[in-house]
């Protein structure tokens, strides 16, 4: 089994370094296929490793070799798939073959196509890293890892300019109605690099925290003797993991990175933005259970942040007209339902809910991707419409997606869904609850208003340039697998429940049966009529804001992502520029420069006004030599009288 | 009251003093050599003296080689006195001003 | 092979005595030579280096002026070994990627005996000659940097030369006056780090010549604020100037740190250990700010320099084994990374004839492969795991949190900020499109440079995937180190300090 | 007895005879007082039994410095009188008197150290200058030697620079020739310093 592990890990790194090979030369197809391949090797690596767990229920560990020693620390490089793992493997696995080979079609005409396998590969690997790791710096190394692999990837159509930014709401990067995503791909690679940072320094302090007060970073070991540890220590590790959690998972306030990170190519952001790279912090908090278990107090406050984060992003997502900002707030937005079933301690729903999540919403994001291949890389969704009967697959995959998203029976999402609510009625947090109840509404309303503007409705786009037509059918093979997935993986529930609770503690709530009952209702209830809200309206009207509406403070708030790229900018940016500058011009220079600079000159003005003494005539010249002498001779008389004879 | 050793030392500060004042007045470097000489022969005076008060040989063997150095100086000294005259057709101090700073 | 250690500090500069009579054109083969040669021949030592032994190796000892105690006393030990090996490797490659045309016969002979004096800094037992070597180094550096510079080459090589000196003549006083301290104690004198080592210097007087060697060690480290003469001296200084300055000479101060300040005042540098800590703190914040307002390529490197060194500094005032441990191994990769930076800026300066950032933009497209580099040696400054910057980085913060989880904190902002300079260059040079036509044209590197710059980047990935080759001496003799220091320590809180640093257990009550 | 007064009468005249030597004008007066002074010198030498050392003292200085500060002097024109231009010549007299009363005072202060052993002490039944020849031949024989070697260096030294360039010697030019080389110097001289 082993061996299954390391394919499972290694190959997405052969594949990467194999497409790096001809990273710099012309489009290979090959490279695409090899990678996507190697892809798929892994990913049946992985489910030969599901299969197996499951049946034997064994847990494989492995060291590889020594990493770190020194001192009291030591860290190998060690893996372990254990019943968390290999979930999060299996979907890690199946989303990336897919997006693979969805990405051979979408990047075809990419002048840099090695190059995006290549890194998208490398990203697979870092994941992978991420998550069978076994002790907290191997999980570092794949949080860095993918962060560097985002930073590529958000980049990797690096040579586009920087959009000037404006108060025009329809033209600022700042804006979810304006057609730039951010201010430019490289910018947006930083910021997200560069917010991961902030929120990782909080992790590595949590890194730091375990490490002195435990003296490992296995998994195993720290888990055993967390319970040991004063509960102030235990909330100190506790938050600033979650720090890290934050930073990764895109939680307030380190969100504005996510939108911003459309930039990047489409599966990419069906890959990393949506499915894999950012709920690696709802995996740390799952992976790292017992240490939230001892602190509920910290629990509850990322339960908290979760339920602002899920409503805040579903009212950012109701209004923006950026297609694929839409779908990326509908991600953070889900994000936040994961950290409050995490926050509340149903680390089982919120790792279903991971799971589900990446299926319907990299499925999602595929599709908005063959959309925008349609349309030539439109991304203003009231420039689409009536694409429906152009691209019948597509539209038909990302309806059954948004399906899923709003939770409807019986679909994937609602029994993920579903259960977070139960789990807050259950753990009486009910302001949490109503705030998730109403988010499922947005939710449900906002992906079908995308639904109805790119698929229905008027043809809005520019006919004399653009011909929409349905993309290649292998790609649409590729996203079959995870829109069937998307619609049946509810019903896998049972036996996912049976295999992780081998890990995880078991959801220990009471709620009688009527109860769920009437929730579930409820719940679909408001769901459905989000649906019915969002399809009638555009049916009746054809568009959800009228123009008075669109001049509104609070429309014009939630366009502008509550100003938070402006906030970011005004507070952090641009004061950070300046104080650079300060420092740089008026401290450094003027001042420490300007005082060592003074010395230097002092002694050399010094030489420069005693060369007056130096007048090239001995006679001075003897004077001045008697001078000094009588000098040292009255020091000498005055120094022995006074100092040694005291 | 015999004579002590400060008697001597006194007469040899007062002679270096003299000679002192000749290096610091005079221009003329043949002036200067005079007082030069002066001053060693100073220096001389009190070598001997405490050579005698003090019962050792040392004080005298200075004196010695101070009259050798001297005499080597004198040699010297007026051989590039003389190079310079010829030069310059002058031996006044102010005319050595090559080293202004 | 008992005189490998000597073979190896003078194989360099008898190279280049004997230089002078090789023919022009052929001096650069010869010099490629002759540093390969000298690698080859610290690798061999490597392997001969026993590594479970902690103490001090191939030692060698000659008398010189035996009334004084000053003798030719040379040795190796974990520390050292590895920052022979940089000094040799770096110099190797700076050679290997030289492209200087002006009056290049000297400019190798002077790298030569550069090396000459940098191998003799680490390698040195004996403070005499320690700081023989220490000053002679300033002299072919003054040399590099006052001929081969650019326009204000002579106001920088002054600056430094003169910087420099200041501070390590206060570190000759403190070398004298612990000899003299010695002397008292034993009536021999001894200039002898091994003999000094036996001494246990009081309280009050270890304050005061830890103050005079830290004169020495920190104006050439540089610390703030004694670092201006810095950024002055890479402006100026050619490539190969920059790569070694940053790469060896800045180690030599953070290596005295180590050799001289910590074992011989334990009780002074546990008390210093809060103002180093903020003294490196100010260094770590304050360049990375002011490289991120840099608008030269260069400028920007050699202030990051400031900001790492102070990550070193927090590292070796941690007194425990993984910050000095680790702080040993920021310093080779520090050195391997920032040397590569500044080659890597030196390729772009003899592409262009300019190193300001708005000169360039969307160089990803024209120089790919340059790229690549240039992103790996970014990754490693900024420190991703698995490179090499990481390891280091992460064990300094790490032992030193346990000191003060607060500055650590704030000295953590050093992985933010950074982020920001370094990835803000990159986006400026390497992103956008291309703005300046010129660029259009530029080639891509290969040949001689690629042929420099490969070796680095192999072994920034693999001391970043494997660091243990050098860890594990490492963690030897430093572990040796920590305990001399608990032992000669003469106040108990230093005692209970040093011993609280390095256990593991609840610090929070 | 004796000797107090012998001190103090050679004592007077060695001060007066440097005083002219110091003070006058004219550079023969000055020779001739140094001459004398010298030999007064001597003086003290014998009546601090240095016999060798007056000897020495009268046959060096008198005899060969003073005959070679006579033949110098054939060089210069050294009948009219010297022409000094003194600047501040009262910083001369303040200065010389300080150090003068300083170390006057000093002196006239019983002496610190009395207990100074011998290094090589007097042996009074050898006579002055057996014994001085007895140490300078064996403890203090390379110094001796250096000093010869010195002396020859002189010697040898002397006559090169002296004897440089006779034949332009400005003595037996004539008067137009030396007015030209005067003018050629002139500008050497503006030229350097300029």
């Amino acid at each position: 089994m082993e061996t299954y592990l390391y394919i499972a890990l290694f190959s997405p790194l052969v594949g990467s370094l194999f497409a790096g090979l001809f990273g710099n030369s012309e489009r290979k197809v090959f490279t695409g296929v090899v990678t996507s391949m190697l892809l798929g090797v892994s990913m049946i690596s992985s489910l030969i490793l599901l299969n197996y767990i499951f049946v034997t229920s064994d847990i494989i560990h492995v060291k590889l070799m020594d990493w770190i020693v020194i001192g009291n620390i030591n860290i190998p490089y060690g893996f372990v798939v254990d019943h968390v793992s290999v979930v999060m493997m299996v979907v890690v696995t199946i989303v990336s073959t897919m997006v693979h080979i969805h990405s051979i079609g979408y990047m075809d005409h990419d002048r840099s196509f090695n190059r995006f396998f290549s890194y998208l590969s490398a990203f697979v690997f870092s994941m992978m890293v991420l998550v069978m790791s076994d002790n907290f710096l191997g999980l570092f190394i794949g949080w860095e890892g993918v962060g560097l692999c985002s930073w590529l990837l958000i980049g990797f159509w690096y040579h586009k300019k920087d959009q000037p930014t404006t108060k025009d709401i329809y033209n600022s990067p700042y804006s979810t109605l304006s057609p730039y995503s951010s201010i430019s791909p490289s910018y947006a690679a930083n910021e997200a690099f560069i917010m991961n940072r902030v929120a990782d320094l909080g992790m590595l302090v949590g890194i730091f925290l375990i490490y002195w007060n435990i003296g490992s970073l296995q998994y195993d070991i720290v888990f055993d003797k967390i319970g040991e540890l004063n509960s102030m220590t235990v909330v100190l590790i506790a938050c600033t993991l979650f720090i890290g959690a934050m930073g990764k998972s895109a939680q307030f306030p380190f969100n504005t990175w996510l939108a911003n990170a459309m930039e990047g190519p489409t599966p990419v952001s069906a890959l990393i933005h949506a499915a894999t790279m950012v709920t690696a912090g709802v995996y740390l908090i799952v992976r790292a259970n017992e240490i939230f278990t001892v602190v509920p107090e910290v629990g509850y406050f990322i339960a908290s942040l979760g339920a602002f984060v899920a409503f805040g992003a579903a009212t950012m997502a109701l209004v923006a007209t950026n297609m694929k900002k839409i779908i990326a707030y509908s991600t953070l937005s889900q994000l936040g339902y994961m950290f409050v079933a995490g926050g509340l301690g149903a680390y089982w729903v919120a790792l279903f809910h991971l799971a589900t999540h990446a299926f319907f919403k990299s499925v999602l994001f595929l599709g908005a991707g063959n959309v925008m291949h349609a349309t030539n890389d439109e991304i203003n969704i009231k420039k689409m419409g009536g694409l429906y009967k152009h691209m019948k697959s597509t539209a038909i995959i990302m309806i059954i997606a948004s399906v899923a998203l709003s939770g409807i029976y019986p679909f994937a999402g609602f029994f993920s869904k579903d259960l977070i609510l139960e789990v807050a009625f259950g753990t009486h947090s009910y302001i949490l609850w109503t705030v998730l109840w109403i988010t499922a509404g947005l939710t449900a309303f906002y992906s079908f208003r995308l639904i109805m503007y790119v698929f229905f409705g008027k043809e809005n786009y520019d006919k004399e340039k653009v011909h929409p037509h349905e993309t290649y059918a292998f790609v649409i093979a590729s996203m079959a697998p995870l829109a069937i997935l998307a619609m049946i993986a509810g019903f896998f529930k049972d036996s996912y429940v049976k295999l992780v609770t081998n890990t995880l503690p078991k959801l220990n709530i009471h709620v009688s049966p009527e109860t769920v009952n009437i929730l579930i209702a409820i719940t679909s209830f408001i769901a459905l009529g989000g649906i019915a809200f969002a399809v009638f309206v555009f049916i009746k009207k054809g568009g959800y804001f009228s123009d008075k509406l669109q001049n509104r403070f609070y429309f014009k708030t939630l366009a502008n992502q509550y100003y938070m790229p402006h906030l970011i900018d005004k507070l952090i940016n641009k004061p950070y520029l300046k104080l650079s500058k300060y420092c740089f011009k008026v401290i450094d220079s003027k001042i420490i420069d300007a005082i060592v600079d003074t010395i230097a000159t002092t002694i050399y003005k010094g030489g420069e006004n005693s060369r007056i003494m130096q007048t090239a005539n001995l006679s001075t010249a003897l004077k001045w030599m008697t001078f000094g002498l009588v000098a040292f001779i009255v020091f000498v008389v005055v120094y022995l009288n006074l100092i040694v004879r005291g | 009251m015999a004579l002590i050793l400060n008697d001597y030392l006194i007469v040899s500060t007062i002679i270096f003093i003299i000679g002192l004042v000749g290096v610091l007045r005079r221009k003329n470097l043949i002036m200067l050599f005079f007082a030069t000489e002066i001053m060693l022969n100073a220096v001389n005076i009190a070598l001997a003296a405490i050579s005698k008060f003090h019962g050792d040989l040392t004080g005298q063997m200075f004196a010695f080689f101070i009259v050798a150095i001297a005499a080597s100086e004198v040699a010297i000294g007026l051989g590039l006195l003389i190079l310079w005259y010829k030069r310059y057709n002058t031996i006044n101090l102010d005319s050595l001003q090559n080293m202004k700073g | 092979m008992e005189y490998i250690l000597t073979i190896i500090i003078f194989f360099p500069a008898l190279a280049a005595v004997m230089g002078f009579v090789v023919d022009k054109n052929s001096i650069r083969a010869y010099g490629i030579l002759v540093v390969v040669v000298e690698f080859l021949i610290s690798v061999y030592m490597w392997y001969l280096f026993d590594n479970s032994d902690a103490g001090i190796q191939f030692a060698e000892f000659i008398p010189i002026v035996s009334q004084y105690g000053i003798s030719y006393n040379i040795g190796i030990d974990g520390i050292s070994l590895f920052l022979v090996l940089m000094t040799t490797f770096m110099t190797m490659i700076a050679v290997i990627g030289l492209t200087e045309k002006k009056d290049i016969k000297n400019l190798i002979l002077t790298v030569l005996f550069l090396e000459m004096t940098m191998i003799g800094v680490f390698v040195a037992l004996d403070a005499i000659l320690f700081y023989l070597f220490w000053e002679l180094s300033l002299v072919p550096m003054l040399y590099i940097v006052g001929a081969w510079g650019g326009k204000l080459r002579i106001y920088a090589s002054v600056k430094f030369f003169l910087y420099t000196f200041t501070g390590s003549l206060l570190m000759l006083v403190g070398m004298l006056y612990l000899a003299y301290v010695y002397f008292q104690f034993t009536g021999n004198w001894s200039f002898n780090l091994m003999d000094w080592d036996m001494l246990i210097v009081p309280y009050h007087l270890q304050l005061w010549l830890f103050v005079a060697f830290f004169a020495g060690f920190a104006i050439k480290v540089p610390m703030v604020p004694f670092h201006t003469w810095l950024p002055y001296a890479h402006g100026q200084a050619p490539t190969i100037g920059s790569t070694i300055l940053a790469a060896v000479l800045l180690k030599m101060g953070t290596y005295g740190f180590v050799r001289f300040s910590l074992p011989l005042f334990p009780d002074a540098s546990v008390a210093f250990m809060i103002p180093m800590a903020i003294l490196a703190l100010i260094a770590i914040i304050y360049t990375a700010m002011v490289a991120y307002a840099q608008e030269d390529i260069k400028q920007v490197v050699a202030y990051s320099s400031v900001s790492h060194m102070g990550v070193i500094i927090l590292g070796i005032f941690a007194i425990n084994t993984e910050g000095i441990g680790g702080a040993l191994f920021l310093m080779i990769s520090h050195g391997v990374v920032s040397g590569a930076l500044f080659m890597l800026v030196g390729v772009l300066y003899d592409k262009r004839g300019t190193k300001m950032m708005s000169e360039f933009g969307g160089l990803a497209k024209t120089m790919p492969i340059f790229a690549v580099i240039f992103g790996v040696m970014l990754m490693a400054s900024v420190g991703l795991p698995l490179t090499i910057g990481f390891v280091g980085e992460f064990l300094s913060l790490l032992g030193f949190f346990v000191v003060s989880p607060t500055i650590t904190i704030i000295a953590g902002l050093t992985i933010v900020l950074g982020a920001v300079y370094m990835l803000v260059l990159y986006k400026k040079t390497f992103f956008g499109p291309i703005t300046n036509p010129i660029n259009e044209k530029l080639q891509d590197i290969k040949g001689r440079e690629l042929f420099a710059l490969a070796p680095l980047v192999m072994i920034v990935i693999f001391l970043g995937v494997y660091p243990k080759p050098i860890l594990e001496p490492v963690n030897n003799t430093v572990k040796q180190l920590v305990q001399k220091m608990y032992i000669k320590a003469s106040e108990p809180t230093t005692k209970s300090k040093i011993a609280k640093y390095n256990t593991i257990g609840e610090k929070i009550q | 007895m004796f000797e107090m007064v012998a001190f103090y009468i050679f004592s007077f005249l060695t001060i007066v005879m440097f005083l002219i030597t110091v003070m006058s004008k004219n550079v023969l007066y000055s020779l001739s007082s140094l001459a004398a002074g010298m030999i007064f010198i001597s003086a003290f030498f014998f009546l601090l039994d240095a016999d060798f050392l007056g000897v020495v003292q009268i046959v060096v200085y008198t005899g060969a410095v003073m005959a070679l500060y006579a033949f110098g002097m054939m060089f210069f024109d050294s009948i009219k009188d010297v022409k000094e231009s003194v600047i501040n010549p009262k910083i001369t007299f303040v200065l010389s008197g300080l150090i003068a009363l300083v170390i006057v005072a000093v002196f006239a202060a019983p002496i610190i150290a009395d207990n100074i052993s011998a290094y090589y002490p007097i042996h009074k039944e050898y006579g002055n200058i057996q014994d001085v020849g007895l140490v300078l031949f064996t403890k203090y024989l390379i110094p001796f030697e250096v000093a010869a070697v010195m002396l020859l260096v002189a010697m040898i030294g002397g006559i090169i620079l002296a004897g440089k360039k006779m034949d332009v010697s400005i003595t037996t030019m004539p008067e137009d020739e030396i007015d030209a080389y005067k003018h050629m110097i002139e500008e050497t001289k503006d030229k350097r310093w300029h």
